[in-house]
């Protein structure tokens, strides 16, 4: 019933959302959601206490081979300059043909 | 002391003493929301009043102005700050660019003095938004073969920040003062308390911004200080050769010597990514934003009388 | 045209030319919780003025349109249009029930033209929001044994729009003229300044809107214009029976021809959820709701005239 | 009835009848913000109108209602109730703390009863804040040599309501009458309508709360009914010694009567965890916060008349 | 210490919210927790700009017989008409007995 | 490419949010992400409507005996008292050296 996906979590600075909305739909990925977050890391607290200090948490269920093509995209584009955490998990979704 | 920048300094103060007092996101989204529309709105009403053709000229002048700026802060900031292009660019982008809310508070100022001014300055801190960014995209980028421009552009003048502006103008023009005047209770009467509200969450923002800035040495915190200076004297220059009156010169010298935190920070971060928003914010914010509330307004107002008596 | 259109008109500026501007969801919200409170309570301390028994058969005409408009709309949409069932009985449900931001638009635009309407529209306006919701379920799932409405009826009355609506009649009625003297400075002097930032909003989500319908070939956009007109030549034979005003009968032309794009959407999407909730919103807010703002407010006034003079 | 006392019946209404309106979060938040702001303003300009020196002795009075009050609740409810020690001490310091909306609703009352007050019981009502909250704990943990109130003493008055109150005071007593004059249309006119707005969400809040007391007994019920009148009479006994106007005896009588449900309710939940917040906040806002905006002011008027003619 | 859990993760319109939370309230889950979320699918964008454009996030702690029984229930009521999306995967959970 | 890391999910009462945050990073966290929350649990429903009715939901990506020691240092602060949910799963993460 169930298929196996990958479940790619994508946390950033605001600013990134549209831009990085588009990448991930480019690379093959079929959705994603989004939820206003903040949070605390190597760049400091980020409290979206105003615009420039919020951050998104953005959600990608794909392939694995998507997946890893849209973590590689990240790490070579963003990794360097932006403030940005990604991880990577299995999940079992329904309708596996959709992601 | 004008009223309102009393209350930047009780946001200053809590955001010192470290209080957990914070907006939520969505009000200071709404806050800003409406004072763009509302400076549009009433900038478009004013400009009602004017003959559309008498504003080519000036505008041109002022868009030299937005020019100039950011290419005057980029060599300052490159050699004699010694900062990597990138930063140099950005920071350059942000000081010709202007902030709405000091523009705000300065017209409050005037108010309290009864000075009046020409309509045309919500025009001009119309034309005084994009130019500069565009600037600190070529000079961090150059000028090559393959640098869009396009999107960035766009981006600037559909970002939210012009589209309100712009979109108040255009609105106001159209509707005029009778059109206006129903909705006065909301978009006039109540400007300066939101105006107000919206000081005390900068205050609280601008207290950890210049925190920041500590870290990065004593040159940005002199370039905070001083460009303003220099930007206010292209300022009143420009509005000299515009004829304007003294209300309109310290606007204008305002607007020159004011950094945006709103529109260049979310382009720079897009277009530049390897500038450092650390630096340009806690100069823009931490340093220039407070410095021209409580010093540089009074002072370019003095200049103006000087320059406009001269 | 009425300003506060051409802050709707903006809005859709910047939707069709993909602007970044967005309200955040909870101004959206507050704003929606202001103007609904807002407009019973005014409409309560009308109502104050006259007797409660007066209200009785006025009320049960608007009921008997209120139940007229879809069972109209219905038969259009499934054997003109060939829509299928659920979406028919759908976009009835819509069109049956009303826009209260249309209805605030054409309140100020009656205000404009200096002429007055009965304290009783405002009872309309929240007797005319649920019955055609109910009509619409029915339509959709038939008058079975198994179907309940006792949930979409509750979900309705006691859902935000009615409740506010209702709650402020309810606060405006008891607590008078004098009592809303106090509170006149945002429930009354505002109203119009949130009305402008709301159809802003509205704008940008009407301008997507409309782009969806495109998908869905003509019918529907005929039936977005045709309907509205049919549905004001009902209200406007209602209005003429119960012998309203000019200022009455443009009022409830209005409402009659409006169609609801917060309340039948929400209860629609739960109690009928094979209808397409695109078809209904691309009509009602993609080409209803500006038709009306722009061309029917001020036809249906004109019809209003020579109804009355008739 | 006090036309925004009305508003909370509203919302009541709609907590008992599980009607789906629920503000955002964001929008509670940004209300809350503009109430505090806007009280401790209206104060700090009342207060520039008096010498400072004239604030002590008061203030030493009124610091000592602040405790005794707590100190009276805290048997009563451990003995009298059995309740155990924490929900005794958390109780405690929600009745002997203060309801900045009881205050303003009363204010409002007197408005409307044409009766001024002294400027000062807007400190009181800083004063009053926090004092019982630092009670609260002791009783709690005891005054061991563990414990450490400086965390929670920072916590109270850096936490937002104190901030807030006390920035506006300083900011209204720095910019004075003038100053606020171009701030009245937000922070004065429209004072009364957003309290009227907050006041219907805090009726829907209430009805969840008191449903939520049901569970807890009919002692909690009695004392939330009984505590505030106690509370009253110690209020206008130490406004006697001030020699308090009748407005100025309404208004301390009524802050002594309050319950918080803002400052004291995150602070004992830090401090005291093992105290169950169901308890506290079904009390102060499920029942005490209600009775003192529908019975408790009216009494407490007349008391004050009483005490101050006799 | 820990126990092992299924965490099932429903993306879906604002709408459905009150309902979705009875019923799976109804299936035996003991809680559930809620973030507003915006987002991109076969839908389209959906995103949160007014009332009926929002999504919601929902998290569901449960055993992996509950976690069936639920997925099973919202294929069958809501796949076909609804923008839901629905995801699972293992948690390890402290207090089991809680879930 | 990828390191292998645990991701730690509380959900709790908004009051706990700068406590929790600071004992996070003490527990030898290197950063932290939060979103606003609402829910249902043994608490009863907690609507966000109010201040002290949100719930914030916080994740932490970190090494697994940094989030055993705070799962644990949790458990015995928090778990009697407070409204507050705990789990854990295992996430892949690119620059595993910053968790
Ligand atoms: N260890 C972590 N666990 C969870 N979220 C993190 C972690 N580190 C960073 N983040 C999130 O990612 C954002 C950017 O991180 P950084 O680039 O490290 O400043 C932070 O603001 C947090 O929201
Ligand atoms: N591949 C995906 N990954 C993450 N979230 C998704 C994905 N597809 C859809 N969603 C979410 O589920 C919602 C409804 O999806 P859909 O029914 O495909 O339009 C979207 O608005 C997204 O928030
Ligand atoms: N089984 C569950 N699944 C997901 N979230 C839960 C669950 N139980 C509780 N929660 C969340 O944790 C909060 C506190 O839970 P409780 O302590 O059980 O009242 C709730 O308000 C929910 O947001
Ligand atoms: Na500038
Ligand atoms: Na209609
Ligand atoms: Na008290």
């Amino acid at each position: 019933m169930t298929t196996r996906r990958k479940l790619l979590t994508i946390v950033c600075e605001s600013d990134l959302e549209k831009k990085l909305g588009d990448e991930v739909m480019a690379f093959g990925a079929h959705g994603y959601t989004v939820t206003e977050a903040r949070g605390r890391g190597a760049g400091g607290e980020r409290d979206a206490a105003w615009g420039p200090s919020g951050n998104i948490r953005m959600e990608v269920i794909c392939e694995a081979a998507v997946a890893d093509s849209i973590a590689a995209h990240l790490r070579k584009t963003y990794f360097e300059h932006y403030a940005l955490v990604l991880y990577m998990s299995d999940v079992d979704v329904l309708r596996g043909e959709k992601f | 002391m004008e009223p309102v920048v009393v209350f930047f300094l009780l946001g200053v103060a809590g955001g010192l003493l470290r209080s957990d007092l914070k907006f939520p996101p969505a009000f200071y989204e709404a806050i800003s929301i409406y004072l763009l529309l509302a400076i549009g709105l009433k900038g478009g009403v004013e400009l009602a009043r004017h003959p559309l053709a008498s504003v080519i000229v000036p505008s041109l002048v002022v868009l030299a102005l937005g020019v100039a700026i950011p290419l005057a802060a980029y060599p300052i900031l490159r050699y004699a700050g010694g900062l990597k292009r990138a930063d140099a660019a950005s920071i350059a982008a942000h000081y010709g660019s202007v902030s709405v809310v000091t523009f705000a508070v300065a017209s409050a100022f005037l108010v309290r003095q009864n000075v009046s001014h020409e309509g045309l300055l919500t025009v001009f801190l119309v034309l005084l938004e994009a130019p500069a960014i565009l600037i600190g995209v070529m000079l961090a980028r150059g000028v090559g073969a393959g640098t869009a421009f396009g999107p960035v552009a766009r981006e600037v003048v559909l970002g939210k920040s012009v589209f309100l502006l712009l979109g108040g103008l255009v609105v106001g023009w159209v509707i005029g003062p009778e059109g206006i005047a129903p909705l006065g209770p909301l978009f006039i009467d109540l400007f300066k308390g939101v105006l107000a509200l919206f000081l005390l969450e900068m205050g609280l923002v601008a207290a950890r911004q210049s925190a920041a800035l500590r870290r990065f040495g004593p040159f940005l915190l002199v370039f905070a200080i001083v460009m303003p200076l220099l930007s206010a004297a292209l300022g009143l220059t420009a509005g000299h050769l515009l004829g304007l009156s003294i209300g309109g010169l310290t606007l204008l010298a305002t607007l020159a010597a004011s950094a945006s935190y709103i529109a260049a920070p979310a382009a720079m971060r897009i277009a530049v990514p390897d500038a450092n928003p650390a630096l340009s914010l806690g100069a823009s914010l931490g340093i220039t934003f407070p410095f021209n509330l409580i010093v540089g307004i009074p002072l370019y107002y003095q200049a103006a009388i000087r320059v406009n008596g001269g």
